[in-house]
């Protein structure tokens, strides 16, 4: 039996980086795509949120006129208190991301390397950058997961040897989610661990610059439920 | 000891002179002294540098892209200088490409370290931010217990424009949630601190001494927001 | 999540190990871990550097001198290896004079600030601290700004033993009045941190979030201090 | 009239000290002899009394049975609460140490030099020191007023040419108090600027090591009330 060939939707491509979260750990997410990684629930296990502006341990989004002026997350969301928030300044804030608490930051990327590096605040052809907290987020955690689309808009590979756009960090990622699948990275490169529905092996690494190893225990990806 | 509440906005900062260096905390649209800028962007002060997360945003609020727009400043100091995405083209992004306004990009945890070391005399600090990328390169960079850090030195101003949730009548402070973020390293780290509160200013001793975020000591004036100033849609006294 | 709740502080030191660094908060006999510091004692632990303050007092209280007068401490390293009056022989300048402990001098702010950059991920950094005396010889100056300073490195600790107010279950802090002094900055620096507290440990939600000290990512295991433990001469539960 | 020569008490030195203080100041006082600064008022002015600790704005010494158990200045000291008061950590509070937050810092010390240092944190004839916060403070306060007797118990002179103990911090001192009078430091050295009653120039100089200036303003010192 094959299945109907698809690509991951982003949720979906959230939903398998936040499986991979434990429980107790902290985590930051990045503005945009990252941020569906919290609407991924098990209720076996307790995830603590944090954002840059220093809250530590939020709740959901908040809903229609349940906003509370004061609190919003790193992207300007207003997010609900969660019993046992606490709150700091930016520079402990940068504290804490900075000393390695945070078991893992998930962020977007134009582009990531089979060496670790990974590029998302700059376009060489536009001035200027917007780095926020991303250089400090990927220096300090403990583990950086990217989730991105395979391949560019006009087809192509973001997976790539080596980055040609400026990194934000050097060697830091560890796991990639991408609309074809999931992807270790280790000091062999890209190991493909769990493949989109009806894509095999081969599609993927065609659509990729680097060269990806397949894991020994390649999978279906995994979906909610 | 010396009045430090001002009735007005405006005269809290009558005197900030042309060439200032303003400090202008805020991340995400809470804690931003809008009513304060407001301020600064009427009493027209130039050649300003302004320190803060962003360069401001596309929304109509005041903050400190209303004095970018305003030909106020001459360099902004900041942890994004391009949007996040391209469509979202600010005055200042405009500005910026035209070569109108300066800038320094600086990654937000090593912005906020450099605020805090220019409060408190420290005289630069090692971070492992940035290391390996293009922001790090002129930098002096140290290995220490197998790694790599650069080098950043403190980011000092001359005043910091602060939105509080209560102070009282000395400048003891207390911010609301994610209203906090810059704000507090701001009013340590700036010569002169002017606050926006949200909340009547209270009388000395009103404020818990285990619950103060910033103390009075480095506070020089106060103003209520008034019930016309702005409020981020919310009503006043919240 | 886990239970960061201990019945005895026994339980809590139980399975601290020879050698281990240890950072002992306190000053001027507030905000002592001395029930903590207690079960060290029973406990037995040996060859320990302690960062504390001080290295302890002429008084009866258990604290980090305790250890170092039942020969647990290899290393102080502290504001103070000399008393402030010659008189004022405790057990630590004695077994220091003899050569039995060994110490390293670091000033007090330092000392906090190199607590306090262990816990923040930073490499060093500079302060003017020190300069031109005894204690700055041999190590790094740099001029900046038409300043010198010193070169100072992180100070952590593989554990930390905490006095504080009021806990709740995550291990969220808060402290009272000059009871907080080294206490947040250690409980962040150290890996594991260990934490005695004076109220009943409270349910999660129930510390106004805007008045967290420390937040309960940095702790560990949490104690109540039983009815007949070390409450300097006050009544329980004060 | 010729006063009767009378040598200074420690309040007398103190009290001297203290008036200098201006309304607003932040000032903190070493543990010791500089407390007594604190028993001079004059309410005319409010001053900010921090300690090392972390206590922004404390008041007067608590009574007999007034104590606060978690309230307590540098010198371990019980103080009352006052109107306003603030607590940071340590760090925070040699953050507003050393970032020149202090108006003035009152010391004791075994010696004083006309070039501006000071030295009061170790005897070379015994191991270690004692140095607390004294180092920090002397770097970051604005001023550093310095209060000591005139001569050791020895008679052997502590306002120097040059400190012979290891110094605390170089040329940062202000205003010295002895039980012999009040004391500038200028760019010339040491200036007489109040003489204890009864005590003439010539004399002082015979105690003193260093070279005395007079003041060409020379008054008789100056004592509360």
């Amino acid at each position: 039996m094959t299945a109907e060939k698809t690509k991951l939707t982003r949720q979906q491509m959230c939903d398998r980086l936040a499986m991979e979260f434990q429980d107790g750990w902290i985590v930051n997410l990045g503005v945009g795509m990252p941020t569906l990684c919290s609407n991924y629930v098990d209720d076996s296990r307790e995830i603590i949120n944090q954002s840059e502006n220093g809250v530590v341990g939020y709740g959901p989004l908040a809903g229609e006129g349940e906003e509370d002026r004061h609190l919003v997350n790193a992207g300007g969301q207003h997010v609900t208190p969660l019993a046992g928030m606490g709150i700091v300044h930016h520079a402990d804030s940068f504290g804490i991301i900075r000393g390695g608490m945070i078991d893992v930051t998930v962020m977007g990327a134009y582009e990531v390397a089979e060496n670790g590096d990974f590029a998302n605040w700059r376009i060489p052809t536009r001035k200027g950058g917007g780095i926020g907290g991303a250089m400090d987020l990927a220096a300090g955690a403990k583990r950086v997961f990217i989730a991105l689309e395979h391949t560019t808009r006009e087809g192509e590979p973001r997976l790539l040897k080596r980055c040609t756009l400026p990194i934000t960090a050097p060697g830091v990622v560890k796991m990639v989610v991408t609309d074809l699948g999931l992807f270790a990275i280790t000091p062999a490169g890209f190991e493909l661990l769990e493949n989109a529905p009806g894509w095999n092996p081969e599609e993927i690494q065609e659509l990729t610059e680097a060269r990806i190893n397949i894991s020994p225990n390649l999978k279906d990806f995994r979906f909610r439920g | 000891m010396k009045n430090k509440v001002y009735a007005t906005m405006d005269e809290a900062v009558a005197d900030i002179p042309d060439g200032s260096t303003v400090m202008c905390p805020g991340f995400s649209g809470v804690g931003v002294p809008r009513n304060l800028l407001a301020a600064v962007n009427r009493q027209g002060a130039k050649e300003l540098t302004c320190i803060s997360n962003n360069a401001g945003t596309l929304d109509e609020l005041v903050d400190v892209g209303t004095l970018v727009e305003a030909g106020q400043v001459k360099k902004m100091v900041c942890a994004f200088t391009a949007p996040t995405h391209p469509s979202m083209v600010t005055p200042f992004v405009r500005m910026y490409n035209e070569g109108l306004v300066d800038a320094e990009l600086v990654p937000q945890g090593t912005l906020a370290e450099r605020i805090r070391i220019a409060a408190f005399g420290i005289g630069g600090f090692y971070t492992p931010t940035s290391v390996g990328t293009e922001l790090a390169e002129g930098k002096e960079h140290r290995e220490m217990n197998g790694r790599t850090y650069v080098l950043e030195y403190p980011l000092p101003a001359d005043y910091a424009l602060v939105r509080a949730w209560r102070a009282d009548k000395f400048g003891n402070l207390q911010f609301r949630l994610s209203q906090r973020n810059f704000n507090p390293i701001m009013a340590m780290a700036a010569t002169t601190t002017i606050v926006e509160v949200e909340n009547d200013v209270l009388d000395i001793g009103e404020i818990d001494p285990d619950q103060v975020h910033v103390s009075g000591i480095y506070v020089d004036r106060i103003v209520k927001i008034p019930d016309d100033g702005i409020w981020d849609g919310a009503k006043p006294g919240l």
